[in-house]
């Protein structure tokens, strides 16, 4: 009973620790949006979390310029155990117009297996709820793989 | 402070100003653009869309088939701007964005949007109607691999049979309707002045279509056995002979 | 023989009704509603009033990353500490002007349990072995400087109201007092006290325009920074209790006649079950109202200060505010 | 058995100890350390066997040196007396003497000339034995002199350093400046009264007090004052806590200001009976007050862990005297109980800086870091010190503090006196910075990042470790089992202080306080509503199965992987959050903690810096002035 708990309110409760990767704030802005009055992710109960200890769910945005990339693989592997990664933006997944450029190493699945993809150079605010609310969902999934 | 507290409480007791979105389907600005439509019908494989795309977000894939190729678009959203410029270059109006937003996926195979294009190559090759014709060179620069040259001083309209790839963009720029497809005729051989009459061009013809006098000085070329394989004129080390079209 | 009813009543006393049980469900409650009314005065929907039970639950069901830097013993304790001590203040404040335990507990003992959960954070921050941790339990510790001082005078503010001229620091003498004469918040000396109390709140809880120590932003959490699953979980759990600790304070010094009319007389086992519901549903009442005019009116209409402004802000305003009524009840308003 | 004789054997032995440590001590370690242990052991055995009678049973001991008794009503030769109070300092100074004595057996190894060190350590132990158990005024002046110079000596005992010199020389400088005080006010009062015995003199000075006794009071005041450390003379104590060897430091803050203590309220509450006058008990609690401010907020600023230590002794001591000026009986009670509670946390602290020295070398919070994880028993034994000054519930501070708090507030509603709340609130909140400094020290030595040449300290040995878990027990035990102490000990300890008559009729015969007119104070029984006892084993309960949880709970967490000793290499996962960094050195140093306490109080530690300046001259002026004012106040006030 009390794991079936656990699991139901893992859902209910995603902390979100976003890592920018070199992007060009587009993303960025547009994640913040949704905590905005008008979009209000908290209703699902999404909180931006300062430190990647506390976070569930990391969003990761930006080409992942070589600067970046030792960091971003020490934040992830950082992130306690049942945690869902999000590429938002055409960035992360393909490294866009900045494709083939000598300081990007683009895609994320180099790195990382990517849970939840979220298209659009700068995806709707809408979009992003709903991909964030579908990671919500793979974090139950592997919370509870993590019972068995 | 004191005006922020103002207007804290009188928040608090109005209606919030949240969208409920997953609860009221939310619809995109009209000119939003979104995810890409392709309409394999009405698109002519020019490539016009390929050449302008930044990220190089469309690639295609060939496929041939008996009387033509099919072609397949596939628009990957997750390297896609979403500028519109595809849209804009396209003339047939095969791309279109739509106000689709909702691009989320677990696995990358959703955002990839793909169109079939069925491309049947028209029998005859380009050739233009001289009389109609204004040499306006508007047929030159929409060719998209420069096949036609157009020189408006000589007026001559010469079209190269390798590079033109039949998509009929300079047919529907031609102001006149003077460029058409023509039938194919059945090519014929011509020997230009300067043949020097040494009996290459008969040796390498497989059907013998060509019988070269060197004595007499004379060239003669039977059409019904010729299957326009091309040898003779590759052969022809004064480059005399050419194809031209028969009656 | 230690007589087995008492016992049980004492276990009882402290694991389900005021103590641990109570507190947490309340605690969580309160800060539900905190979260809900912020941010219906920011205009926008909000999270669900159980949401800080959820993130309790999801925090208890994270892994726990103990760091290499950090003291694994002191940083698995500090947490635990820190309940143990906001479960048993719980016990000596009364609700609705009935006590746990004893009655003449005592405003200093309060004072000074006050400050273990706050020490439990900070030895637990330090403990992480986190430079922005460390950064993070010097302005804890300062906030703690702060608001301590106008603290106790609202303290003696209140003794010496009651006391006259002899001296009563026990809960129960400020209750009957109150019963006899109406809520303390209504005398006209310690109408400043009780501004300087509502001011207190909010620093000694740690909510937005004094949470200078758990800034997010700038220090990422300041000493929470290397805390995951469950000892998190239990400081998020404390910072709820707190509200309802200081709430229930507050109710208990200031309003405290209203709610002592309870006798409904239906017993249970010889435990009166129904007036400690229904005593216990007034006061979560009331310390919800009290949460918001305090903490969450603020939080809506200010910023986070810096600390040596916090510092400035308790020491002079709301010191100055208790002193009033200090000097009032002193020339014997 | 008579057990009148043992005050005076005890304080002869160890004299006697000091001796013969000189003449044997110095060729072997082994004799040496069989001789301090052995006397300092009988010392404490004699004088731990006169705790029933004195306290339990209430008899007070008077033993006449050589026998010679008062004749006819006129006390001629020394007479030592031992009640309740100075039993209650008694045990005080032995226990405090025999763990010291424990601890410097691994501690001093490293030093030479341990025989004199250990010379220097029996005089200064008996000198405070003796001072306790005196009754006699000019013999008190004797022992404090012994005390000061031995003191003074073992100050400057490490004199390779020159602050240690310069730190013996202040010390001197002002401690004789005080004792000139003293001997002059004592003069005084022999010249006046004819008899130098304290009994004799409380009977004769309690109604009539003349110009010259009243110079006399102001004089003594003034010495009692510089021994114990207040305000006006707390400098040089600063200076000396910190270049002692770190056991002497340990019986500087746990006996020497103590005995000052001692000596202000044998001078104030029997001698003179001046407590009754309003004037005097304000004076007292201003003092107090000014010394816990000053003394706390100059240990905020400190980088060096023994001179903040220092500096919170001095604070410690205000509270003491604050309590102790109040002149209730909740008051005394508070004062003297926070005084024993003192000797043990102090005590504690600076037996875990001893450790701290000895195992890494260095006090300076700038450059430690990090040592919990080397030395956990150090670090829990420092916990629990830290928490008992800073007063937090199951620990031993608290209750006294609080008996402190209660004392002041009482005394402020009861005379309707603002000043009294003021000390109040100025105690709560100096507590809190004591609370606030031992965050700083726990933070800066104990917790955060290791540095690189601090990796391979090890543990102390077990001969220093026995001490301190001593100290810390006895800390918790006299937190939670307050009720108890407070019955046997520091009842009749605070009934004596208030109480002469009992006093001058055990010396001088029955009847002749009486007939001198001094009534008996009724003591109002203690009324404090501490909450009993069961509260607490409630919350041992509860913390009991909270523990368990943890350990339960630890075990399933995927913690620590311990890998490889040196802590730097810890990458990814268990590594410390650097925002993304590799996680570096990067430890937040004790002195770069209260940034906006510090900045608000710019101005104040401006002037601070000022007063503090560390020459002696200054020093020795504050002193003079001080007692120009004291002298000033005691005949504004008093005639």
């Amino acid at each position: 009973m009390f794991k079936k708990i656990i699991a139901a309110s893992t859902a209910k409760s995603p902390w979100i620790y976003h890592i920018n990767t070199g992007s060009c704030n587009g993303c960025d802005i547009e994640l913040v949006a949704v905590l905005t009055p008008r979009y209000d992710a908290e209703r699902f109960g999404f909180k931006l979390a300062g430190t990647p200890r506390h976070a569930d769910i990391v969003v990761v945005s930006g080409p992942i310029t070589s600067q970046s990339k030792d960091r971003l693989i020490r934040t992830l592997e950082q992130v306690p155990e049942p945690k869902v990664v999000v590429s938002i933006g055409s960035c992360p997944k393909s490294g866009n117009v900045f494709k083939g450029s000598y300081s990007v190493e683009a895609p994320l699945d180099k790195y990382c297996k990517v849970d939840v993809s979220i298209a659009g150079c700068t995806p709707k605010p809408e979009a992003i709820i709903e991909g964030l609310y579908k990671a919500a969902q793979i974090l139950k999934e592997k919370r509870e793989a993590m019972n068995k | 402070m004191i005006p922020f507290l103002k207007v804290a409480l009188t928040n608090l007791f109005s209606k919030p100003s949240t969208v409920k979105y997953p609860y009221v389907p939310v619809e995109a600005k009209p000119r939003y653009r979104g995810r890409i439509a392709y309409d394999g019908d009405k698109c002519v494989n020019c490539g016009m869309c390929v050449k302008v795309c930044s990220p190089g977000a469309i690639n295609r894939i060939y496929k041939d088939t008996e009387d033509g190729q099919d072609i397949t678009y596939e628009f990957d959203h997750t390297s896609c701007t979403f500028c519109g410029m595809c849209q804009d270059f396209c003339d047939e109006g095969a791309i279109t964005l739509t106000t689709d937003y909702h691009m989320v996926a677990t696995d990358p195979e959703d955002l990839i949007v793909r169109g079939v294009c069925h491309k049947v190559n028209p029998k005859g090759n380009i050739s233009c109607n001289t009389d109609l014709c204004v040499y306006c060179t508007l047929c030159a620069k929409k060719c998209p691999s420069g096949a036609i040259t157009v020189d408006r001083a000589a007026k001559t309209w010469t079209v190269n049979i390798g590079k033109c790839t039949k998509c009929g963009a300079c047919i529907k720029t031609c102001p006149k309707k003077a460029v058409y497809f023509a039938e194919p005729k059945p090519q014929v051989v011509v020997c230009g002045d300067d043949c020097v009459y040494c009996t290459l061009c008969a040796k390498k013809c497989p059907e013998e279509a060509i019988t070269v006098d060197r004595a007499a000085k004379t060239w003669s070329f039977d059409a019904s056995k010729c299957v326009q394989c091309g040898k003779c004129v590759a052969a022809c080390p004064k480059k005399t002979l050419s194809f031209a079209d028969g009656e | 023989m230690i007589n087995v009813l008492a016992t049980i009543k004492i276990i009882v006393k402290t694991l389900i009704f005021p103590g641990a049980f109570f507190a947490m469900a309340a605690g969580l409650l309160l800060a539900g509603i905190d979260r809900k009314v912020l941010a219906r005065m920011q205009k926008r929907i909000g999270p669900p009033v159980m949401q800080p039970t959820y993130d309790f639950f999801k925090l208890m069901g994270k892994e726990t990353i103990v760091p290499h830097a950090a003291n694994r013993r002191v940083y698995m304790a500090a947490p635990v500490v820190g309940f143990v001590s906001l479960a048993v203040m719980m016990l000596f404040i009364p609700i609705g002007g009935w006590c746990a335990f004893t009655g003449d507990a005592d405003l200093i003992v309060i004072l000074y349990l006050l400050t273990i959960p706050a020490v439990a954070l900070i030895v637990g921050g330090s403990a992480s072995g986190s430079p922005f941790a460390g950064i993070g339990i010097s302005r804890e510790m300062v906030t703690m400087m702060s608001y301590e001082l106008p603290l106790i005078i609202v303290f003696l503010a209140v003794a010496k109201k009651v006391g006259g001229d002899q001296l009563f620091f026990g809960f129960r003498a400020i209750t009957n007092w109150q019963i006899a004469n109406g809520p303390m918040i209504a005398q006209l000396a310690m109408i400043p006290a009780a501004l300087a109390m509502l001011l207190i709140i909010p620093a000694e809880v740690g909510t937005q325009p004094f949470d200078v120590a758990e800034a997010e932003t700038e220090i990422c959490e300041g000493p929470l920074i290397e805390y995951s699953g469950a000892p998190l979980g239990l400081f998020k759990l404390n910072t709820a209790v707190k509200m309802l600790v200081m709430t229930s304070l507050f109710t208990a010094l200031f309003l405290g006649g209203i709610t002592s009319g309870i006798h409904t007389g239906i017993t249970l086992w010889g435990i009166a079950i129904v007036d400690h519901i229904l005593r216990a549903l007034i006061h979560v009442a009331i310390s919800a109202v009290i949460t918001v005019v305090s903490m969450t009116t603020i939080h809506a209409a200010t910023a986070r200060l810096k600390i040596e402004h916090l510092f400035k802000f308790y020491w002079t305003a709301v010191t100055g505010l208790a002193l009033i009524s200090l000097i009032l009840v002193w020339i014997g308003f | 058995m008579n057990y009148s004789h043992f005050p005076a054997i005890a304080v002869m032995g160890l004299f006697l100890g000091a001796f013969l440590v000189e003449i044997f001590g110095s060729k072997s370690k082994i004799v040496r350390n069989i001789i301090v242990f052995v006397f300092t052991t009988c010392a404490a055995a004699l004088m731990l066997y006169l705790v029933k009678p004195v306290m339990l049973d209430g008899e007070i001991i008077s033993y006449w040196m050589g026998n010679w008794e008062p004749v006819d009503g006129y006390a001629i030769g020394i007479g030592y007396e031992i009640d309740q109070l100075s039993m209650f300092f008694a045990i005080l100074v032995v226990l405090t003497i025999w763990l010291s004595a424990v601890y410097s057996f691994r501690y001093m190894e490293r030093d030479r000339h341990l025989g004199h060190y250990y010379t220097l350590f029996l005089m200064l132990s008996g000198a405070v034995l003796g001072l306790v158990c005196t009754g006699d005024v000019f013999n008190l002046f004797v022992m404090v002199e012994i005390m000061t110079f031995a003191a003074v000596a073992l100050t400057a005992f490490r004199n390779k350093k020159g602050s240690n010199l310069e730190a013996a020389f202040k010390y001197l400088i002002v401690g004789s400046v005080g004792s000139g005080f003293t001997l002059t006010g004592i003069t005084l009062l022999y010249m006046q009264c004819h008899t130098l015995n304290m009994a004799q003199l409380s009977s004769m000075l309690s109604g009539n007090l003349t110009p010259v006794t009243v110079l006399a009071l102001a004089l003594m005041f003034t010495g009692f004052g510089v021994k114990s450390f207040i305000v006006p003379f707390h400098a040089p104590a600063a200076d000396a806590y910190m270049s002692a060897p770190t056991s002497v430091s340990m019986v500087f803050s746990g006996m020497v200001n103590k005995a000052g203590v001692y000596g202000m309220i044998r001078l104030v509450y029997i001698i003179f009976r001046a407590m009754d006058i309003e004037a005097i008990q304000i004076l007292l609690v201003l003092l107090g007050v000014i010394t816990m401010f000053i003394g706390v907020t100059m240990a905020l600023a400190q980088h060096d862990l023994k001179r903040l230590l220092a500096f919170h002794s001095i604070s410690q001591i205000g509270y003491v005297i604050t309590a102790i000026g109040l002149c209730t009986a909740l008051g005394v009670t508070g004062g003297l109980f926070h005084a024993l509670n003192h000797t043990l946390f102090k005590g504690l602290l600076f037996l875990c800086a001893g450790a701290v020295l000895y195992a890494a070398g260095t006090t300076d919070l700038d450059r430690l870091g990090g040592l919990s994880k080397k030395m956990p028993k150090t670090c829990i034994c420092f916990l629990i010190g830290a928490f008992s000054i800073s007063g937090l519930p199951p620990f031993n501070g608290f209750a006294s503090k609080w008996m402190i708090y209660q004392a002041t507030y009482e005394k402020a509603v009861t005379t309707g006196n603002l000043f009294y709340a003021f000390a109040t609130v100025t105690a709560v909140v100096v507590s809190v910075m004591t609370l606030a400094s031992f965050i700083k020290v726990t933070q800066a030595v104990f917790f955060g990042q290791c540095p690189a040449q601090l990796q391979q300290t090890r543990e102390v040995p077990f001969s220093m470790r026995l001490p301190m878990w001593i100290m810390a027990l006895l800390c918790v035990a006299s937190g939670v089992l307050y009720g108890d102490l407070y019955r046997f000990i520091l009842a009749p300890a605070s009934n004596a202080a208030l109480n002469v008559t009992g006093y001058i009729d055990a010396m001088l015969g029955s009847g002749t306080a009486a007939s001198a007119g001094i009534a008996d104070i009724e003591v109002a029984k203690v009324s404090f509503s501490y909450w009993n006892p069961t509260a607490w084993l409630i919350l041992f309960a509860i913390i009991l199965i909270a523990v368990c949880w943890v350990v339960v709970f630890g075990e399933k967490t995927r913690g620590a992987v311990l890998q490889s000793e040196s802590s730097q290499d810890v990458d990814g996962k268990y590594a410390t959050f650097f925002s993304g960094e590799k996680s570096m050195h990067s430890h937040v140093g004790g002195s770069d903690l209260f940034w906006g306490f510090k900045k608000n109080f710019s101005g104040y530690f401006r002037v601070m810096q000022g007063i503090h300046s560390g020459n002696v001259n200054d020093y020795a002026l504050m002193a003079v002035a001080a007692a120009a004012i004291f002298i000033v106040f005691m005949f504004v006030v008093l005639l």
